[in-house]
């Protein structure tokens, strides 16, 4: 067994060990920060096993939980973490070829940081950790979104605005929770949330969501992100797109299933994600900026999750999971497809990108696998997902939802198909650019769309334990404070 | 002292306002300086020194710097 | 071989094929015809075990595993039967006729998977697999429609899937409400779950399954993608197309009617004139559909169009035929189903080869082409006749059989409609008969070929299966009747050349002797009377005017004028515009939304977050 | 009115702190002006979290050479180690956006952000 802390520790190491590197060589930082996402994979595989049958907990500084800050990894946490290395791993594995930015060494400490800052709100067991993790995640993307010169700036001072107001109202909430339970500690704020004020719980968790589904792409809050997704660089928009909003997610769902299991809540929770959903779509469909298609895709995308989780019953929640993980690799799979295009295109306009699959046909399957698999085609790995939420929101009797799912659900085909359609069938129209193709990533995460696809219990049985968890919060309690 | 720390609120929230309505820059940026110190004295009343050197230093010196030194690159510039 | 393989076969074969492909040109359509007439061959020697145990795979999903069944009976025989057939037949067509394509290997790659999951559908044996296999058939339907060479083919092939796939939610959605009860997808269990419901509950549920192959079958009011599709997909896949596609649907509709006998439940709801209402308004839509087929494709100036039209009509008898539910409807639907499926093939391949050679479909810019290509000339005119319905062609016997099924339980009106449509499909296949192969030669067709061997081998194939089912229908009355076995429905009598109707038998054997006295005859006139004289095509005569565009003159432009007119108010308003606005009004809807929330300005941004936690507050989460 | 001033001026004044900046920030169009609201807001936050952890005639949580055996008389430290890490992390996001600020101002010759709209739709 390795520390997990680690997984948390090197990124943040080498980022700050990267100004060193770029020192003795222009080319090193790239490949440390390969090598530190390789290893943080390593040790998710080593400890895989022992986590699956129990969660870890990990308290810092050998304290006892409530004391300290504490790092717990249950199921949910064990799968995310997994697919996030993996994720991180294949794009510093595209970033090996593709950062020719001005200021090199800075993108990847900032790349870095940012990985950090995803694992440390996935694994975090306390809220102030949870809070700091964030401002990390953030500050490094505002950093890594102004990479693209050109209009970086004006979507990193929104983002800067949104942010910092959400940040404020995260603090407020968890000033407020302190306040009352005397504890950060999520174990202790769960066990005692029965107990406090059930108006306060009310305004604690508003709170809480407006602080962190502002990252976690749900519309009123995270109406930055198609800015942000779209300006940023390919390999920074598939981690905004894929890592942080899976992360953010996750800090939600832990919010509102172990600390304040509050179920008339979930039916809010239900209406904003069914509204963000559908108004996501419908103007995803108006794009003609296929990264900012894509980012109001995502918005969408999490909509759905979100709106799905909340239905609050054992297979609605894990099919909102498994979609939430699917997503997480589609959508990197997209937009780094997506960037290569535009750069091989030199536009960004999908009408530009007719009959460019001949010319670069590896790309151009990746995206429209990426594609077929949000869109749920049999045998991809969108398939199952789609199916558990249909059977989950249909199971919980939830007949209205299933509809507008299924309503956006063709919407979203509709814009995709367009891309796919233009860019198969349609007219050569560009005259195009030299481009580095990196093949190997976009490989990878075909093979495992098609291995999800095919094999759904790779993530569906650990999802069932992931759910059985959540929904039973007196276990997660009484792992972290043991027998207190 | 209750009445103490109530006008220093009350002058808090006045500096915060004068902030926002002021039409010249520098001065908004002196009295959202203002408005640090004087949580800077309210930390420390409220028994928290450490932070009100913390912000005295970063909230009151630093952001007011840095503040200065934008408003000079960028429209101070002419000035 | 396990059934499983044929439906994979073909999907994995294509993807070696596809890489293959780049090295050899013409190896994905080479190797799928070997792969297909190897499927084909086994699929023959499969003919009367239907005692081979089901197959099941199981996916784990949700909680458990689900397993996904196949099996096979005569009914599944057919279809995938006809499917390899007809996947052979157009394999065989394509490798020379794709040599200017330019997405070749995309088309190829889609057929291989379009006929295996053809296969998965039809040997389904629950309705996960089933729906599976049918997603999996939409979408690479989908594609070979979207990559026809015309531009409108990508408007095309968006409605197509955009209401197909309307549909497979719908089906999803049935398939999951009763999957929560029951557990299971078997079609028995489901059935057995359905008659135990309230009758309007099941009716719902059994209307929600049934809509996705209603769609994929073309039936009014979802016939609307039809037209669009077949007209701009590949030459080629149209024929598959319009020959199996839509059968697929008619499949689901059996599937759902006889084979899980959902017909059963129905026969418990309203009955209206001695049938249950669904059947009966389904019978009704039927003949709508034949109605409205036939008078769009009369006014038709591509000759794609126009046999798209006339295949939305001629689907329109077999749902009419099966809708009715009568033994001898069934018999007509499944008969006029295998028959359409061969002549409408013919219709189209003949019309791919015209294309092939001259490059377009309006039939205003051909003419003449009878000397230029003899065979491709013989097989429409063969086919038509069999659309047509005239002996001793299988056409006829399929729409006799019809004609008795539907005159025995006295539907008037529907009688009426199948005559019309009967009569109106005379007017559309003479259509583009006279006008591409009668007439005159165009002087840029000057130097026409006939089509290559390969190009002709199908045609001479389907020509020879028109003749011989019209002779011996009691070839394919075998199969069938063993099929109403299966689906305890009484069986009509027959021997090899005769079939017995409500109102008397018909004897092929008979009217074919007479036929070919009647057409010996004819030929002896033909040949001893005197030659006719030939006129150039620009020949055209007006009052001293100099005609600037003869295209307009051409006497195939507006060819049925007269009647069209009868029915121009009724063209207009058509089902299109209205599903068009709905889409365009949610466009727009969308299109708001986009302007009036992404103003672009943070600060409106920041207002939208204090706004929504004011919204929130006061809608009750903490008031 | 004493005991309503004890009790609530520290929150109430915290609490107003922060919707003025708030105010600022939706209102005023001039970045540096919105940036300004942003820090009010941080400081109001931070103001807050103090006084939370405060405890009516506690002494400050730091070791002194006063001896204290009640250790029941400390004000809270929690809440004063979470404003610390804030007022860091505020000021690091503000140098970074004003940062921002600089460059928007290069490319776009204005702090208007009613002007700054090059990415909307």
């Amino acid at each position: 067994m390795v520390n997990l802390i680690l997984i948390i520790a090197l990124p943040l190491l080498a980022a700050f060990l990267i100004p060193l590197f770029n020192y003795i060589n222009k080319k090193l930082p790239s490949i440390v920060v390969f090598l530190t996402t390789a290893i943080n994979l390593l040790i998710i595989i080593l400890n895989y096993n022992q986590i699956i049958l129990e969660p870890v907990i990990i308290e810092l500084g050998n304290w006892q939980a409530p004391f300290a800050i504490n790092i717990y990894v249950g199921t949910l946490e064990l799968i995310s973490i997994t697919v996030i290395s993996i994720i991180s791993l294949i794009i510093a594995f595209y970033n090996l070829n593709h950062s020719n930015f001005s200021s090199e060494s800075k993108f990847h400490t900032l790349y870095s940081i940012i990985i950090a800052g995803i694992y440390g709100i996935v694994m975090t067991g306390d809220i102030f950790n949870l809070f700091v993790f964030i401002e990390i995640t953030t500050v490094a993307a505002y950093g890594l979104t102004t990479f693209n010169k050109d209009k970086g700036y004006e979507a990193a001072i929104k983002y800067i605005i949104i942010g910092s107001i959400s940040s404020v109202f995260l603090l407020m909430a968890i000033g407020f929770t302190y306040s009352a339970v005397g504890s950060l500690n999520m174990a202790v704020i769960a066990a005692a949330s029965n107990l406090i004020n059930p108006g306060l719980v009310r305004i604690i968790s508003l709170l809480f969501f407006v602080g962190i589904a502002f990252e976690a792409g749900i519309l009123p809050l995270s109406i930055w992100v198609p800015d942000v997704h779209s300006i940023a660089p390919s390999a920074v928009s598939s981690t905004l797109s894929g890592l942080v909003f899976l992360a953010g997610i996750t800090a939600l769902i832990k919010i509102f299933f172990n600390l304040f299991a509050d179920p008339s809540l979930y039916v809010f929770l239900m209406i904003i994600g069914a509204i963000s959903l559908i108004i996501g779509e419908l103007i995803a469909y108006q794009q003609d900026d296929i990264k900012r298609m894509l980012a109001y895709s995502s918005i969408a995308q999490m909509s759905l999750v979100l709106t799905i989780i909340s239905v609050g019953t054992k297979y609605a929640i894990s099919g909102g999971l498994f979609q939430l993980f699917n997503h997480a690799i589609l959508k990197t799979l997209l937009f780094l497809t997506a960037g290569l295009m535009i750069k091989y295109a030199g536009s960004r306009n999908i009408s530009d990108f007719g009959g460019i699959a001949k010319k670069i046909p590896l790309i151009a399957v990746g995206f429209s696998v990426g594609s077929l698999g949000i869109l749920g085609v049999p045998f991809f790995n969108g398939f199952v997902s789609k199916i558990m939420i249909v059977n989950g929101s249909l199971n919980a009797g939830e007949y209205i939802l299933t509809f507008l799912v299924l309503f956006a659900t063709v919407i979203e085909m509709a814009y995709y198909l367009k891309v796919i359609q233009t860019i198969f069938f349609g007219k050569i129209s560009i005259n195009p650019h030299k481009i580095v193709k990196s093949y190997v990533p976009i490989i990878v995460l075909i093979t495992v769309v098609f291995l999800l696809g095919i094999y759904p219990e790779l993530i569906t049985k650990p999802l069932n334990q992931a759910t059985g968890e959540l929904l039973s919060r007196s276990d997660y309690i009484s792992n972290v404070l043991g027998g207190m | 002292m209750t009445l103490l720390y109530s006008l220093l609120i009350l002058l808090m929230l006045i500096s915060g306002i004068a902030a926002l309505i002021f039409d010249k820059l520098v001065n908004s940026i002196i009295s959202a300086g203002m408005v640090s110190l004087i949580a800077a004295f309210l930390f420390y009343f409220l028994r928290a020194p450490d932070v009100a050197m913390a912000e005295a230093a970063i909230g009151t010196g630093l952001s007011t710097a840095i503040f200065i030194i934008t408003l000079y690159k960028t429209e101070g510039r002419g000035n | 071989m396990s059934l499983f393989y044929y439906t994979f076969i073909p999907i994995v074969i294509a993807f070696i094929a596809y890489f293959l492909n780049k090295k050899i040109k013409l190896s994905l359509a080479i190797l799928n015809s070997v792969v297909f007439a190897y499927l084909f061959y086994q699929i023959s020697r499969l003919y009367n075990q239907w005692n081979i145990p089901h197959e099941t795979i199981s996916y784990y999903m949700f909680d458990r595993e689900i397993q996904l069944i196949f099996q096979l009976t005569p009914l599944s025989w057919l279809f995938i039967f006809m499917t390899t057939g007809a996947g052979l037949l157009i394999a065989i067509f394509t490798i020379k006729s794709q040599q200017e394509y330019v997405l070749r290997s995309s088309f190829h790659l889609n057929f291989a998977i379009l006929i295996g999951s053809i296969l998965g559908v039809v040997l389904a044996g629950d309705f996960l697999t089933l729906f599976i296999f049918w997603e999996i058939m939409t979408w690479s339907s989908f594609f070979l429609i979207s990559s026809g060479e015309k531009k409108a083919a990508q408007k095309a092939s968006y409605r197509y899937i955009i209401l197909s796939t309307i549909g497979a939610y719908l089906m999803v959605t049935a398939l999951f409400i009763i999957y929560n009860q029951i557990h299971t997808f078997g079609y028995n269990q489901v059935a057995a779950h359905l008659s135990g419901l309230p009758i309007t509950e099941s009716i719902i549920l059994i209307i929600m399954l049934a809509i996705p192959f209603i769609i994929k079958a073309g039936v009014f009011p979802f016939h609307v993608w039809v037209n669009g599709a077949h007209s701009n997909a590949p030459k080629e896949f149209s024929p598959f197309l319009s020959g199996l596609m839509l059968k697929v649907g008619i499949y689901g509709v059996i599937l759902l009617l006889y084979f899980v006998p959902l017909y059963n439940i129905l026969k418990e709801s309203v009955n209206y004139r001695g049938l249950p209402i669904f059947n009966y308004i389904l019978a009704i839509f039927g003949c709508i559909t034949v109605i409205t087929g036939t008078i769009l494709a009369i006014r038709q100036e591509d000759v794609k169009r126009l046999v798209a039209f006339s295949s939305i009509s001629q689907m329109g008898y077999i749902i009419m035929a099966l809708a009715i539910s009568t033994p001898l409807g069934f018999t007509g639907g499944l008969l006029h189903l295998m028959n359409h499926m061969i002549f409408k093939t013919t219709i189209f391949l003949s019309i791919a080869a015209v294309i092939y050679r001259t490059k377009t479909t309006k039939m205003s810019e051909m003419g003449g082409l009878i000397f230029k290509m003899p065979v491709t000339f013989t097989a429409y005119l063969i086919a038509i006749i069999a659309l047509a319905g005239i002996p001793p062609t299988n056409g006829f016997i399929s729409k006799w059989v019809i004609y008795q099924a539907l005159i025995d339980k006295g539907y008037i009106f529907l009688s009426v409609a199948a005559f019309f449509g009967s009569i109106g499909s005379f007017m559309y296949v003479f259509k583009p008969l006279s006008t591409i192969f009668l007439g005159q030669l165009k002087p840029e067709h000057e130097n026409i070929k006939e089509v290559p061997f390969l190009m002709q081998l199908p045609m001479f194939v389907l020509m020879a299966l028109i003749l011989l089912f019209g002779i011996l229908p009691g070839l394919q009355m075998n199969l069938i009747n063993q099929i109403s076995q299966l689906l305890n429905i009484q069986p009509v009598g027959f021997t090899l050349y005769s079939i017995t109707g409500a109102f008397g038998k018909w004897n092929s054997l008979v009217i074919f002797s007479l036929f070919v006295g009647g057409f010996l005859l004819a030929f002896i006139i033909f040949i001893s009377a005197k030659k006719s004289k030939q006129v150039g095509l620009m020949d055209t005569y007006t009052s001293g005017e100099y005609m600037d565009d003869p295209e307009a003159y051409h006497y195939a432009y507006q060819y049925f004028r007269p009647f069209d007119r009868v029915f121009d108010s009724f063209a207009a308003r058509s089902l299109t515009v209205i599903y068009d606005t709905f889409a365009q009004n949610i466009v727009k809807l969308g299109n708001l939304f986009r302007k009036s929330i992404v103003t672009g300005n943070g600060q409106t941004y920041a207002f939208y977050m204090v706004l929504f936690i004011v919204i929130l507050a006061f809608a009750g989460w903490i008031i | 009115m004493i005991d309503f001033l004890e009790k609530w001026s520290f929150f109430g004044g915290s609490v107003l702190l922060i919707l003025i900046g708030l105010y600022g920030v939706i209102t005023r169009k001039n970045l540096i002006k919105i940036f300004i609201g942003l820090s009010l807001m941080d400081t109001g936050i931070n103001v807050l979290l103090v006084s939370l952890g405060y405890v009516e005639g506690g002494i400050a949580p730091i070791i002194t050479s006063t001896i204290n055996n009640n250790s029941y008389n400390f004000v809270d430290p929690i809440p004063q180690a979470l404003v610390l890490t804030s007022i860091v992390i505020g000021v690091a996001v503000l140098a970074l956006g004003l940062g921002v600020i600089i460059k928007i101002y290069e490319k776009y010759n204005t702090l208007d952000i009613s002007e700054i709209r090059g990415l909307r739709w």
